[in-house]
């Protein structure tokens, strides 16, 4: 019953005098645009968008969505991602034109109402990250994560140190020694132990006088608080450097503890996940930064202050701020949803939430470990990895294949290979909003699938439009835009 | 509670399950007990929907918006009208809750989304490959001068101009601060020619960064500098605007290298700065050194077409600390937004929408060159922005009438002149725009908004008298 | 890839303790319920509705929206219902808090730009219909035919005239007889000639004196507009009896003709065909009336009206008004889709509209009639019937068959066995809204299934979740509602 | 243009493939010249979606709504909360472009839907069968009287209340004007009791229509006027307010036969009266009679479980003027937005709603009793709807005073006292109700709403004196 036709190409529904958007007349006179620019400076005729009519359009994108698995319509238990219900009130409530139709450049006096939301998020964010200082800027986890190595550089510049490393652990995100690097510093990597944990004797060995920051997961990428945080924390400040924490597990720990509490001087936030900003097919995130009050100075700004004595919010930028790392605000769009969200549960909601998060994750581990190795134990706060490595010398069957064919039965996939200190990992992370039974007919597909024939395994998904697609080829021979040489679509059936 | 799904019952079946007696006793095992939180989190309350619905509608009407007041501002963002249509679609639960398409078989709705969009950009800027987005037109410029930098490894040098977004500027300073390289921002010339800047490219400069129209609204001649800095071997990276380019030239006709625009304007909500849309493209040859993701076109096991992400190797997820970015969630939602948009538009509707523009801007040009208080300060052609200045010297005062009487009449330039930048140059504007102030006019303006706006801020309180047109 | 857990029945999803929607203490004291009301009057438990989380709710929903077909996901062309692009700017603006959130006990004086909006549309209606009194009341088209006859009723009851006969035509639309019957009149039917326009031998035979009204379709339901109009009119109307015209073919001759000029007296639009109200999968439509001047006295109220002098809008009820058909003002939020529809297209627009639809209906019929037998010729307005009956004959496919098997090639089927004049009828109205492309790609895919096996096409749909419905055990053992007791799913694949 | 597709290309094309010069020329084949319209339609000229957008923005501006008022109105349309989830779901496409479900396999989201609903009233109601849907509380409430008349054809009279919402039975005039049927209003007794009622069913009475809560916020003795209407083999309706189900007793529980109500308040906008939801539901036994499409379920070929529309030999559509009714397109979307509303508000979530209106409504009526100015009317509980007398007998301009202030306040029953309803009752609404109006408090009013709401109100102008308390 699927529309094929309507899915094609923007550019095969391309006909020459269609239109969709079209102006009336200007209520103006209409300059003649030949002789008002010079030549040189324009062309003949507009770019060759596609022609369109707005039905086209719509039934196109409203087409192309139904392609797509998402929170609202499946589970999706994808490690490290956090894919949390996204309220509805939230994108009603950031919608409203008082919040969502204000220009950047607006004189402070005429948003004191968005102004004040901001305000309240940054206390938000110190009270539960224990980290008074807080920049909303950065547009997404990562870039909070380089904006707060930058922080910590005009840290070090201003006492004179020259610390030019970073240290990320094996099983950190990609995203941590790539921020390093952009940030200018050198990276090395500290190994995790047999328990999935830092290895202290590693990370000792390698901290040292040219140490600047260890960026660390915690929980860490396999879904298990370090228990040793309080050696890690006495190790590195010890030598001088910095704990950065990175916040994208923070859904384990809301309540429970706070990074500021347990060493961490420096950390971001992903309110996309934790705080149920939704993932909008790869973004917008947001990436708030904490760090403590001696860090604070360098921060980016602008940042919101309220004057107590006229009660007005103004925008500020720090002494010594490090500058700006983004045009205008920041992700405001993000941060209200975020705001919206941490107030419609409260303090004791929030906790809940990790509470929930942590049991979920526990029971599905309870499940799930009676059909594939998860080789770090049977306890994990709000995630865990499991590893396929038996399975597939068993049967064949990989990470990969278990992960093509979970989506036969109408669930998402886990993470895949990440993180990259398990073997054939299989990261799962249910969530807090998730029902038990979900859970549970999830654990039993899994169990299904293990039964399976390998070639049924091996071919899936079968209930997709189209199925695993051509990597290799699609990097060796790139093709990135559609043109009218490629040719067309052989047509689904 | 809220959102939360577990029920007393379920509770206790699944801690049986796991053989735990509580969840705390789960954590216990994990977090050391002395860093533990040992009281509740200091926050407001929890709020049922209606009452923080009501509290934050009361909240929001305290802004002023393009829904209250009459938008002149510009200065990056920009009061375009958006298509119902746009809404519409962005705000289907499949678009906007799912993720980065990891699993492509369940993602091709995304990826051909991505893919048409990175077609539409290369349509849009005549250059070969767009990536799929970046963070914002400011932080997308800093990327293509990192990118230019990682291309020409023996060049250490980046000239800009003064006249670009100084906040672009602004960013550009702090990420090149803790590398090895140079920034060079070169006065503007008067006369609105790139002679300055052109002298300045050297041997060592990996990349030139202009923005067109620029800041202040005008036009540069960027094929020029582009042929400039090609004979002695530079990159040319230009900020353009998306709308602009229904007249003007597209940047990869003029030889630019790297193509870099603030995406907002493409049917993107204003929401006081973000989330907005960080547009690249660049040349073909260029596409291994690419920031972001990318979504390319293959077939599947049965020999269907479709689209995966590729040239991963490029990203941080792969390649860690030698990745060409370290982006990761970018604005994929966004970049659907002005997918839509364009698509509506066509070439017919943005060839419209920048003759609406320019018309409107010229007639409101007219109007301040009438009006004895004010000076437009350059007398070359706009699309939609122009700078005034105000013989009367109490720009702050202006805008603030203006906004008493619904409008939001321009962006102030004196700050800009007189804020130091962090970095090399003096300020963030140079010294004649003091006084001065900064007017977009989009196609939603209307001629007697137009008049209204000259009016009212005729007559605004002023600080130095305004001489006469016959004294002149 | 489907989730067909959370596409169960919203009770088997139940789970006692789970909520949604919560409301937090009042901020008034709370009365014992218990001491204020009677005990008999209050229940100890509130009604066993179903417990739910938000998310459950909104995958629900999702999911199962997935499962139906409709314009915005694919070509339509379902006869006699005008399946047309609906606009978005239309949903837009209707959902403006100005037009969405005003009650309808609010004084007019506080409802002007509403009443502006309505009153316009009054005269808009009036002046395509060519009949210049209006009531914009009913609330679907049905009900319009209806008011229309009760409005009708009290025209000849206030002449003293006992008419008590409704003549409808035998392809009429099945609302004509019974709202015939509903305002009271007894109903007679007048055939249909060879050609498939009124027999006028007939329906001089069945007019008389106690004929009301008769009561046309034009063009009617084989999409054919009627040229012997000009000879029926004379032949009513000398009867003393008056023509009704049901308007659900208004698509057709928007600006070509208006009823008023070929003589109709009474008439009712369906703006959710015609004028773009989206159709909800069901409802709701609205159904405005226009009549002759003679008539309108007898309009149910209210009616906009426009004070000249203070350039204020009221609202009247007519001095003789039958009264009024539903409560408040209208399905106003239908109606000012309408406007807003109109407004559009402005006048010349419309008649572009009417030319593209029927452009589309003849372009397709031009193709279909290679196919399939078209009784009625190959000139259509909007919309045409062709019949199955030889291809039944010759391959044992019929309509229905026919019709079920589109849906594999993502067409939703045109609609069958109506009219009832036409054996195995399949009446296609393609609307003004659909490409070339998807009319030819529509008459291939027609065209395919006329040369499939029997099988293939007696047992489509395939590509749909259910195949052929057992109708008539729903109609013998109906099960109506969810009961614990029904058997639950057997769970798809 | 607009949402046209074809470009002249097109046109040419498929005029060649019809073989005809011009739709013209198809036209002319059918059209008679002599009716054709010579002439352009006289109306607005076309206005793109940016001019049309900006000026009914204004336009809406214009009208008092929620969003600039505090909502005081009731009278049968609520100003209740309606959660985000609801508008988000009913804003999909797949509902609300689709339409009646004529092909199950296509539409088994609609059709699930709709068996959902059914379900749901039933539990609401406690009635064994629900349809699909039908205009309005209006006009179910007139479809519930057709059909206990078509049940009971030799009984030929209608019972009814004179605190029945006035236009119901106002439409209840018109539909039963031209049929063989007698329609009695009787005098509601002031103690609120129902023997006057109980006293006029007799051997001829086909049916009693009731409401409860009543127009005038009172909640009738239900089951004792079921248990007289049974007694005499009459039918009883109830017309009820879904609301008030969170605490009142369900019409099936009471010996209610047939329940209808207006549908509005679960989770549908008010937009000025429509469209609503009509709500019918009936006994078992009814069902044959029931006007209006049924979703029932059965199963496909391969025996899965699924929905289909059934018991259509009711419908006009095969019996023709032999229908249980003429309804063809109802309310299904509203339909859909009432199952997404009680989803989410499950049976605690309703009770909590009732609760707060209660709570509210009292907290209301004892501030109204404390003010001079005014008499609370009938000293029965209320859920959510009350009569306050002016003893200023000022209604209109306390009203008046009131939207100057932000709120509308209540409506003015003195009309419907004085309007003659063209049937048999002499006026709308009994006399007593002259200088009342009607306050409605949803659980979306605040304390400090209701506070300001009587101060206002005690402070406009008044034609009478009112007497202190001392004096009464
Ligand atoms: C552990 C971890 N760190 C950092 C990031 C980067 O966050 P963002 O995608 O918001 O840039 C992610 C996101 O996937 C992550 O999972
Ligand atoms: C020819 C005809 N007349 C009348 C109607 C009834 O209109 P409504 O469904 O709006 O009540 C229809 C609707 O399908 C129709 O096609």
């Amino acid at each position: 019953m699927r529309n094929q036709q309507a899915t094609q190409l923007l550019f095969e529904l391309d006909r020459p005098g269609r239109r969709a958007h079209q102006l009336d007349a200007p209520d103006v006179p209409m300059p003649s645009i030949d002789a008002l620019f010079d030549v040189d400076d324009i062309s003949q005729a507009p770019p060759p968008l596609p022609q369109l009519a707005e039905g086209d359009v719509v039934r196109h994108f409203v087409g192309l969505s139904t392609l797509n698995m998402s929170v609202d319509t499946h589970f999706y238990p994808l490690g490290s991602c956090t894919m949390k219900y996204n309220p509805k009130r939230n994108e009603r409530i950031a919608s409203m034109p008082g919040f969502a139709s204000v220009h950047p450049m607006q004189a402070s006096s005429s948003v004191q109402g968005l102004l004040k939301c901001l305000h309240e998020l940054q206390g938000m964010l110190a009270e539960i990250s224990g980290l008074p200082g807080v920049s909303l800027q950065p547009a997404a986890g990562a870039h909070g994560e380089l904006t707060a190595l930058f922080v910590a550089a005009a840290y070090f510049q201003s006492r004179g140190e020259n610390r030019r490393v970073v240290l990320t652990a094996d099983s950190a995100h990609g995203t941590n020694p790539a921020s390093a690097q952009m940030a200018g510093f050198e990276t090395q990597t500290v190994k995790s132990n047999a328990d999935g944990l830092v290895d202290l004797a590693d990370l000792e060995a390698k901290l040292g006088d040219d140490t600047a920051v260890f960026m660390l997961t915690n929980p860490n990428t396999l879904g298990l608080f370090d228990r040793q945080i309080e050696r890690i924390n006495q190790l590195v400040h010890d030598a001088g450097a910095l704990i950065y924490l990175d916040g994208a597990n923070m859904n384990a720990i809301l309540g429970i503890t706070r990074p500021g509490d347990f060493g961490a001087d420096l950390m971001h936030y992903n309110p996309h996940k934790t705080f149920s900003g939704p993932h909008g097919g790869g973004g917008p995130g947001a990436g708030p930064i904490c760090v403590r009050d001696f860090l604070a100075p360098f921060l980016p700004g602008p940042i919101v202050d309220l004057d107590e004595e006229s009660e007005t919010f103004e925008l500020l930028t720090p002494e010594q701020s490090i500058g700006r790392v983004r045009s205008f605000f920041g992700n405001v769009g993000v941060l209200l949803r975020a705001y919206i969200y941490i107030r419609t549960y409260g303090g004791d909601g929030l906790r809940r939430v990790s509470e929930d998060a942590v049991l979920g994750a526990n029971y599905l581990l309870s499940k799930v470990r009676h059909i594939l190795d998860v080789p770090h134990g049977d306890r994990c706060m709000h995630e865990f990895v499991a590893s396929a490595t038996r399975l597939k010398k068993q049967s064949g069957v990989s990470a990969m294949d278990l992960a093509k064919r979970i989506l036969d039965y109408g669930f998402h996939a886990p993470t895949v290979y990440f993180p990259l200190v398990v073997d054939e990992a299989v990261m799962v992370e249910p969530t807090e909003t998730e029902s038990k039974q979900t859970l549970d007919a999830f654990a039993e597909a899994l169990f299904r699938i293990t039964d399976e024939a390998g070639d049924l395994v091996h071919d899936a998904p079968h209930s997709t439009r189209i199925s695993r697609p051509d990597d290799v080829t699609a990097a060796r021979k790139p093709i990135l835009k559609w043109s009218e040489a490629e040719p067309s679509s052989s047509s689904d059936s | 509670m809220s959102y939360l799904f577990h029920t007393d019952d379920d509770r206790r079946e699944m801690l049986a399950s796991i053989g735990a007696g509580s969840v705390q006793e789960i954590i216990d095992l994990q977090v050391p007990d002395a860093v533990q939180l040992k009281r509740p989190l200091r926050l407001p309350d929890s709020t049922d929907e209606l009452n923080l619905t009501r509290e934050l509608n009361q909240v929001a009407a305290r802004n002023a918006s393009t829904a209250t007041h009459v938008c002149f501002l510009g200065g990056g963002a920009y009061d375009h009208f958006i298509p119902a249509a746009v809404d519409e679609i962005a705000s289907r639960g499949e678009y906007y809750t799912s993720y980065t398409p990891y699993q492509a078989e369940v993602s091709q709705g995304n990826l051909q989304v991505m893919f048409e969009y990175e077609t539409l950009v290369t349509q849009l800027t005549g250059l070969g490959v767009s990536n799929a987005s970046l963070y914002d037109g400011g932080s997308a410029a800093t990327e293509a001068v990192l990118m230019a930098l990682s291309i020409q490894r023996q060049r250490r040098k980046v000239i800009t101009s003064d006249v670009v977004h100084p906040q672009y500027r602004e960013i550009l300073e702090v990420y090149l601060h803790n590398i090895d390289a140079e920034l060079v921002v070169v006065a503007s010339d008067a006369d609105g020619s790139s002679s300055t800047l052109v002298e300045a490219i050297d041997e060592n400069t990996a990349c030139v960064l202009i923005q067109s129209p620029n800041f202040v609204g005008r036009v540069e001649s960027v094929s020029q500098i582009a042929d400039a800095a090609k004979a002695s071997g530079a990159l040319t990276i230009q900020c353009f605007d998306p709308i602009s380019l229904g007249r003007l030239k597209r940047p990869g006709d003029m030889g630019v290298d790297i193509a870099v625009a603030e995406g907002q304007c493409l049917g993107n909500p204003l929401a006081y700065g973000g989330p907005y849309l960080g547009i690249m493209a660049c040349r073909d040859e260029l596409v291994r050194r690419l920031p972001g993701r990318i979504a390319g076109q293959t077939t599947d096991r049965r020999g269907k077409r479709c689209w995966v992400l590729t040239l991963q190797t490029r990203e941080q997820h792969i390649r860690r600390d030698k990745a060409t970015s370290n982006i990761c969630s970018n604005q994929t939602l966004l970049a659907l937004r002005a997918s839509v948009y364009l698509s509506l538009l066509g070439p017919h509707g943005l060839r419209e929408t920048t003759d609406h523009c320019v018309a409107k801007t010229a007639y409101a040009k007219s109007v301040f060159a009438n009006a004895h208080r004010f000076e437009v300060v350059h007398d070359t052609p706009s699309i939609k922005e122009f700078v005034v200045r105000d013989l009367g010297e109490a720009v702050p005062s202006l805008l603030a009438t203006a906004e008493e009487n619904g409008m939001l009449a321009g962006i102030d330039l004196t700050p800009m002149t007189q804020q130091a930048s962090s970095g090399s140059s003096p300020s963030l504007l140079p010294s004649q725009y003091q006084n001065c102030f900064l007017v977009a006019v989009t196609e939603q303006r209307t001629r007697s908004e137009i008049d209204q706006l000259a009016s009212v801020l005729q007559s605004a309180p002023q600080l130095a008298s305004v001489m006469t047109d016959t004294s002149l």
